[in-house]
């Protein structure tokens, strides 16, 4: 299974992602924003957390126009999988290959610590290893997470079952509380929460561990 | 253009005595250049030079054998095994952040950032100790604010967790809060960078972002007293740009390992000045600018401006020249400015050019070791009085409002604003005693922690100083981690004043004596005097900011207490 | 050639920003302040001295660049 | 009555954020951009009907809450 993380030139959840990643036993390479293809035979591509460009004019805005994003889109359009975690969140809003939009808090702070979040679908190769339902705790640490979409985007996630998780105690004022989302097809995954600063014992927690397992178990086999 | 004449007042503004300036004369054999006398009033200046506080500083406890290199560098390098290095200094950002809060605050990050980057470490903690004045005083609320956000801005952005740090309010802050930040890093023990400059006709380069006017003045006013005309002094505030600080450090590692580097010096107050002087010096050599190929920001700079701005996220580096065309493509890769604006040459010079004439030619090695230093006269702190007898209360009533009094209060609302487990090495987040943070790669981890209280080192500075330092050996015991050494923030009034001074000795004499004692060398540091306003000076606040080594993350002592544990008191 | 563009965010979007100005405002004692919208000015110097053509630039620098069209509207002053 | 202020960096002030935007406009193609600087725009909504007493009060806004004239500048529209 292969993996490609891609490194902004402010991404500083980059390193983070490629050792959660190689940990579930994926093949790993960090791909420069300035390239303009992805290495041959990624099977996910990780977008990952940290202030791209500064997080200026706004988040993900720059990334989201970055060379290396428009291979991106291609891959997804050619029903690629990727990950978005936080900025990488913001970026795959700003490409519009995720609905919606991320603004601000509510509470107008960056929030740093860790959240209980409900998950509310297994049905994605990133969820498959939760139990519907489950209640597990991974970290936040974001300055702008407030999902916003309107009535019908938020009916249409609900109907389509494509929302991942939810938050148990909402920090940053998300609609529905929603915490992250899949897209159309079920093969991209956007999330504020840090799954891979609770993958390993040392971190304190687990819980996001399964998400890196489950993703790198479903696309070895395919 | 014109520069203007010297006259007294002009020496004045540029915090030079008359006999400081005396002493210029004396050197020089002549009158200086206006630009000169910027040059020679930014190294002479409490900040840059240390002449009040040198001779005390030499006292303390340096060495030990895990030092690798002690005070005198941009950081202090101690070995942690392993052929691998921790990296870690404490600075203060005092006086900007009283005056701009946020990009005091930041900047004052930045700063810190660099000086551990700049040695070829990569940043993995950081950590704040910040004092302000009375919760309920008109200014504070904002400052608060404003230094907390700032501190998150910069940090979170850069990708630095925060792990650490000290908030406390005081009304003797009111009108001087402090902002003291640390950062530690790692680095192999054998390639550590130093500012030392080598070699004849060696291309002196510039790198990062491009200079602008930013804080002409800064360095001289961080180390004035606050009076009431600080607000024609509020444009020598800076604005910070973490995104490009994030650049240059990847720059800088990557530059570095690829042998180009003979030594780098990152550049602070009066930048350009500061570290052209400093890398000349340490390696017994002149160095020679041209200004016109510094990258600037703005138009029509004068040689004066460009010596003395502080425009943030900037580096000064002495390279190796068969390397020019790879060091230049990884600053390209980054889209960072690369000149090369100088070369270092045999003669003890520091000659500034600027458009085809000659504004600075100065004997280099006088500039940084004949700044003055002062044995400034300093009284004994009296003994504290007799307490008065202590109220009988209720000792559940007294708990109440010890936690309910802000200093004892829980502080997530300061540290969850920041990013405390970027790199995911975050082993211990901030709320319980020091932060811990994995070596990464390995299963070992570093303890850190920031710790004194100023009120018993205003009642008995010697006993304060011992106090800080125990504290700071002993948060570090606590969570189960080896001390190894320490960084020291001294922050005082103005040290003109004998009581003050008495007290900055006093300080400094416990922890020479706290450090030899525990063996906890003191590998860094940084001193902030003239923290007074109107006249009425700060608690003594000399912040300890301390390293300790875990072998191993399954020794680290963690956990919350829970119902039926067993409460033991230890020691004394 | 100078251009002047405001990027706020679309009417019915909430706006944190704009409702915490408000509230400070409220509470330094400022009287009669209803709502408060916050949003971005970015003032652009451009080549060239067509103002249609300047504009036309503008209008796509935003689509692609300055606004997120999904909660922002923006306007354009060519000056 | 509504008022429309603009707080911009000073002149000479570092703006980290406008330099951002100018390169990302020149990676994405286009020409002829010069220097860009971002500010905030503060949109209020304000009770009373005397342009004169309202620019007032909101000049003591920005003074006081609005723009950090440390490093900041701010202009004011009554409108
Ligand atoms: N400014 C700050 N930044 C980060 N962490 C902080 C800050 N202030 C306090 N903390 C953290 O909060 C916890 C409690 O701090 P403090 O009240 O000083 O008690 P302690 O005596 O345990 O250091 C510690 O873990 C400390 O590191």
């Amino acid at each position: 299974m292969k993996a490609a993380v891609l490194v902004f030139p402010g991404s500083n959840c980059d390193r983070d992602l490629a050792v959660a990643f190689r940990n579930a036993g994926a093949e790993v390479s960090m791909v420069w924003h300035k390239d303009d293809a992805l290495p041959e035979g990624v099977d996910v591509v990780g977008i990952p957390g940290g202030f791209s460009f500064g997080d200026y004019l706004r988040c993900g805005a720059i990334a989201a126009r970055s060379p290396i994003t428009r291979a991106v889109i291609e891959h997804t359009h050619r029903g690629g999988y990727a990950l978005g975690i936080c900025n990488g969140f913001q970026v795959l809003t700003e490409t519009g290959i995720l609905p919606g939009a991320l603004m601000r808090n509510a509470g107008l702070k960056f929030v740093c610590k860790p959240v209980d979040l409900t998950v509310e679908t297994v049905d994605s190769a990133f969820t498959a290893g939760y139990a519907k339902g489950q209640g597990i705790t991974i970290p936040i640490a974001h300055h702008d997470g407030n999902y916003v979409a309107d009535a019908d985007l938020v009916a249409r996630l609900r109907d389509e079952d494509r929302i991942t998780f939810t938050y148990r105690d909402n920090p940053n004022g998300s609609v529905a509380d929603i915490a992250g989302i899949l897209s159309e097809n079920r093969r991209v995954l956007g999330l504020m929460p840090h799954p891979e600063r609770a993958a390993e014992p040392a971190h304190g927690g687990t819980d996001g561990a399964a998400l890196f397992r489950s993703l790198v178990g479903a696309l070895a086999l395919a | 253009m014109q520069e203007p004449a010297i006259t007294d007042e002009l020496i004045a503004a540029h915090g030079l005595k008359p006999e400081e300036y005396a002493e210029i004369l004396r050197i020089l054999n002549r009158a200086p250049s206006f630009t000169e006398l910027g040059i020679f009033s930014a190294m002479w200046n409490e900040h840059c030079s240390y002449k009040s506080s040198k001779k005390w500083l030499r006292t303390l406890h340096t060495e030990g054998p895990q030092v690798i290199c002690g005070p005198g560098e941009n950081a202090g390098v101690v070995d942690i095994g392993d052929g691998q290095a921790v990296v870690f200094k404490m600075e203060s950002h005092n006086h900007p952040s009283y005056i701009e809060p946020y990009q005091g605050a930041a900047t004052g990050v930045g700063g810190i950032l660099r000086d551990v980057f700049t040695m070829g470490a990569r940043p993995i903690a950081a950590m704040n100790a910040l004092s302000f004045g009375q919760v309920d005083h008109p200014r504070t609320r904002q400052l608060v604010h404003g230094v907390v956000e700032g501190i998150g801005g910069y940090g979170n952005c850069f990708g630095v967790p925060t792990v650490g740090g000290e908030v406390r309010f005081h009304p003797a802050y009111n009108g001087n809060c402090l902002v003291n930040a640390f950062a530690a890093g790692l680095a192999d023990a054998d390639s550590i960078f130093y500012s030392a400059a080598s070699g004849v006709g060696m291309p002196v380069v510039y790198l990062g972002a491009k200079t602008g006017r930013d804080g002409v003045g800064g360095a001289t006013m961080a180390s004035a007293e606050f009076d009431e005309g600080i607000e024609e002094k509020r444009p020598t505030v800076q604005v910070g740009d973490p995104f490009t600080e994030k650049r240059l450090m990847e720059a800088c590692l990557e530059l570095m390992a690829s042998g180009a580097v003979i030594s780098i010096q990152d550049m602070g107050a009066a930048g350009l000045t500061c570290s052209a002087v400093e890398m000349g010096d340490k390696g017994g050599l002149g160095i020679r600018l041209d200004l016109d190929a510094v990258p600037q920001r703005e138009t029509a700079m004068t040689a004066y401006e460009m010596m003395l701005s502080e425009s943030q996220e900037r580096m000064l580096m002495v390279l190796r020249p068969e390397k020019e065309a790879e060091a230049r493509a990884i600053f390209e890769k980054w889209d960072l400015d690369f000149a090369i604006v100088g070369e270092t040459i045999p003669e003890d010079r520091f000659l500034i050019l600027h458009k085809g004439d000659c504004k600075a030619d100065l004997p280099l090695s006088k500039l940084a070791s004949s700044a003055p230093e002062y044995d400034r006269p300093w009284v004994e702190t009296p003994p504290a009085p007799e307490m008065a007898e202590v109220p009988g209360i209720d000792p559940i009533d007294a708990l109440k409002a010890l936690i309910g009094s802000p200093n004892y209060a829980a502080k997530h609302w300061v540290y969850e604003q920041y990013d405390s487990q970027v790199m995911a090495d975050t082993i211990r987040r901030p709320g319980l005693g020091a932060g811990i943070v994995r070596v990464h790669g390995t299963d070992k981890a570093l303890a850190f922690t920031s710790d004194v209280t100023p009120r018993y080192v205003r009642a008995n500075p010697v006993e304060g100083g011992k106090q800080a330092v125990a504290e700071a050996f002993r948060n570090l015991c606590a969570v189960g981690a080896r001390p190894l050494a320490a960084t020291d923030n001294l922050n005082f009034g103005n040290p003109e004043k004998p009581e003050i001074m008495g007290q900055f000795v006093g300080a400094i004499q416990g922890i020479g004596e706290a450090c030899r004692a525990l063996d906890l060398p003191i590998v860094s540091g940084n001193v902030s005097l003239y923290n007074e306003t109107d006249g009425s000076p700060i608690l003594p606040t000399p912040t300890i900011g301390a390293v300790g080594l875990i072998d191993h993350v399954d020794q680290v002592i963690a956990g919350t207490p829970q119902e039926g544990h067993l409460a033991l008191l230890l020691g004394a | 050639m100078k251009a002047r563009v405001h990027v706020m965010l679309k009417d019915g979007v909430l706006d944190p920003q704009g409702q915490a100005v408000a509230h400070a405002l409220g509470a330094l004692g400022f009287e009669g302040v209803g709502e408060v919208r916050q949003g971005k000015v970015i003032d652009l110097d451009l080549a060239g001295t067509d103002r249609a053509a300047a504009e036309a630039q503008v209008r796509e620098m935003c689509e692609k660049l300055l606004a997120n069209t999904v909660i922002e509207r923006y306007d354009i002053e060519i000056g």
